[in-house]
């Protein structure tokens, strides 16, 4: 399921977690972020009720550990288990530092839309909401743009927004933004990207911060 | 708490308008032989209350499937595209609730719970008539209880009393559901005798459970075998 | 601490009991109904988060296993242990089938007083109000009469309410009552009780259902 | 998560006017050394949030008689005279809640849950100047969720990441205040290498601690004692 590009942007996404973080992950490139990360220095919560989640060896699996997306995981030491409405006490009380997710649009007031597309089914919106309100920080990672060259950073979320909150971190396969004052601040161009290239491609207004 | 040789006749007390409530999230932590033995029983009109609704002609899919589904309250339908069909043709009601909220109504409806107040979905779609509080100058929806008739679920271990353990993420919304429903009814891996399990680690007293029977299926790295 | 009189009283309410029961018993006389019951068939639950309580010889005292009262308990076999929101969630949520409590005084709705009185500090609850609202059957056990000689059985009760929930029986030194579709029906004379001193002794109104 | 030295060197971080809450029912699983270096601090106008305000010049009974407390919220102060008297003369604030009360809105307060609808103390003086709100024909009180600065608790056993384990009904209120201050404070009494707890046993995992001590004073059959 990896290519290249979700890769370099899970690892990108890795480099902002910190030391003794709980980090929760989501669905598709964010779950790549755990390849990244150290499980001695950084904790990873999922919603389904873990903390302490690691990779697992395929001759190690077990089938009654898995993460949010149904994938077998392993267990790291100090790891513990907990039922859903512990687990999501612990989003929606503010004890996860970090959720990673990622995201169908996100606009330039940093709000998301990850669970719905207008004119197909509404029939999914698992613990996207929850984690929007409750993680301290919010960093979501996308491609650029969509399959048909469209950009994925818009004025103003065309799909249905998960929450009014504004997410903290944009990582894309061409740049990171943050959003800090009410404004989207172009901080970094991945490797291989220039700014023409995020500027032709990104609907939203942006300050330029590059240093 | 009463014991049953089989799904059979831990299910008898199933009837068809009932809500049920279904434990697990996806495979993991399903109820595998009650649900098999539900979606053979002569009901209809059920409202089910699980994260998710099985996959495509698989598990709760086949009470979908069979049309005994009148309404499915969870957080995450997309694994069976059965259940957008057939909301699109009118077939059911859906109420999509974040997972949280989900879970967090569950275990409202088992602790006298009416309602509370989450931050989660306000200013989102799933909030639309929902009504909202403010508190600290920051705004909560208001979210209701659920209860149930009937909850199956699945354990590791029971003991004689009838107290249970989980298995790690096999525990999810177990625990939560047994709290929540008039008969809360258990398949588990295993029976132990009352004082085995370390008192200190009982993750479900006894007194929330009704009926216990031991898993024919189980979910294994091959998928769900039968066993016993 | 227990007299003959209690112990009368809190023997008569163990039979109210039946087989399977989940019982929360209050602090006073309904401690003592402990003494009464199988624990084998009857489960003691403790608000301070405990089932399967059972009674414990002097040497065998654990200071950390206690009940509502903070008096030293035992463990049945099969008991467990759990957070004080997780126990207040069974006793609110309906999971407990029988609370007995102590009164100050109950009325002839049945409704009982026993957590305050006017012109002293209002100033202990504990979890009076949370088993009348959430035990399926409530029995208070108290003396007919309080020191001075005067009625606890009153019209209307003189002390705040501890809610408006009616209890189903009442147990004393002299009578049974129960609760049915609005009226106190008098089902029992204690042993050595005659009807007379219970009319005298009884300032509510009831009906004399004697068989 | 760190460890500490001294319940001295843990608690620097407590600051007048905050609001601390205490584990423990009665001295069972109190924070016992912590209370008393508590009251050793040059700090007032402290809000307590405890089930009880410990006993006439013992434990939390000694803040009292300091003057360090400006309010109380609890369920039962009846074992201390000293609380009734203090609010009698207006030295301090109390909040008398339903124990249950008490502890669901602690819980409240650490699962992001702004406030919730329990029939207890409806119709009584408890609910006087509380919302209520009908839900299925009944009437039930809105409560709103507890939060504090800083948590002082009581646990069993720590790992070297912080996760706890307690001990009987030394449980109580200790993991719930855990989730619901700023800052929790536990001491505990034995340190444990990570992985030595069983994953399926943790009742606190490790993400709600701040501050782990070595309990100095143990509640034994003779009544506290000093050790290590």
């Amino acid at each position: 399921m990896a290519n290249p590009i979700q890769e370099a942007i899970a690892k990108r996404a890795a480099q902002e977690l910190e030391q003794g973080q709980i980090v929760n992950l989501g669905i598709g490139i964010p779950t790549l972020v755990a390849n990244y990360v150290d499980h001695n220095h950084v904790y990873l919560h999922t919603e389904n009720g873990m903390l302490g989640v690691e990779d697992v060896l395929e001759e190690d699996i077990d089938p009654n550990i898995v993460n949010a997306g149904k994938f077998a995981v392993g267990e790291a030491v100090g790891a513990s288990y907990f039922d859903s409405a512990a687990s999501f006490a612990m989003i929606r009380g503010g004890h996860v530092d970090v959720a990673i997710l990622g995201v169908l649009q996100v606009d330039e007031h940093a709000r998301i839309a990850n669970w719905a597309v207008p004119g197909k089914n509404i029939i999914g919106v698992g613990g996207a909401m929850d984690l929007l309100v409750g993680a301290r920080k919010v960093i979501v990672t996308t491609t650029h743009t969509s399959k048909d060259g469209k950009s994925k950073i818009l004025k103003e979320c065309k799909y249905p927004i998960t929450s009014t909150r504004s997410v903290n971190t944009i990582i894309t396969d061409l740049a990171v933004f943050n959003y800090i004052d009410g404004q989207l601040h172009l901080v970094e161009l991945m490797p291989g990207a220039d700014l023409e290239t995020v500027e032709t491609n990104t609907e939203a207004t942006f300050v330029n911060s590059l240093k | 708490m009463k014991f049953y040789n089989s799904a059979e006749e831990a299910l008898e007390c199933v009837q068809s308008g009932q809500t049920i409530m279904v434990g697990g999230f996806g495979l993991v932590g399903g109820p595998l032989t009650l649900i098999d033995t539900l979606v053979e029983l002569d009901v209809n009109d059920l409202t089910i209350i699980s994260n998710n609704l099985g996959e495509q002609g698989q598990g709760l899919g086949k009470l979908l499937e069979q049309k005994k589904v009148k309404k499915a309250i969870g957080s995450y339908f997309t694994g069976n595209r059965d259940v957008g069909d057939a909301f699109q043709r009118g077939e059911i009601d859906i109420e999509l609730l974040p997972q949280g909220t989900l879970a967090e109504s569950i275990r409202a409806g088992g602790a006298g719970i009416a309602g509370y107040y989450t931050k989660t979905s306000f200013g989102t779609d799933l909030a639309k008539g929902k009504e909202t509080k403010m508190f600290k100058d920051e705004e909560y929806v208001l979210e209701e209880a659920l209860q149930a008739d009937v909850a199956i679920i699945r354990a590791y271990k029971a003991d004689t009393l009838g107290n249970l353990v989980y298995y790690k993420t096999a525990r999810n919304f177990n625990p939560l559901m047994a709290t929540a429903a008039k008969t809360v009814i258990v398949e588990v891996d295993e029976i132990v005798e009352a004082g085995e399990l370390k008192s200190d680690e009982i993750a479900t007293p006894h007194l929330f459970v009704d009926r216990v029977i031991l898993a024919k299926k189980v979910l294994t790295k091959e998928g769900v075998v039968e066993h016993g």
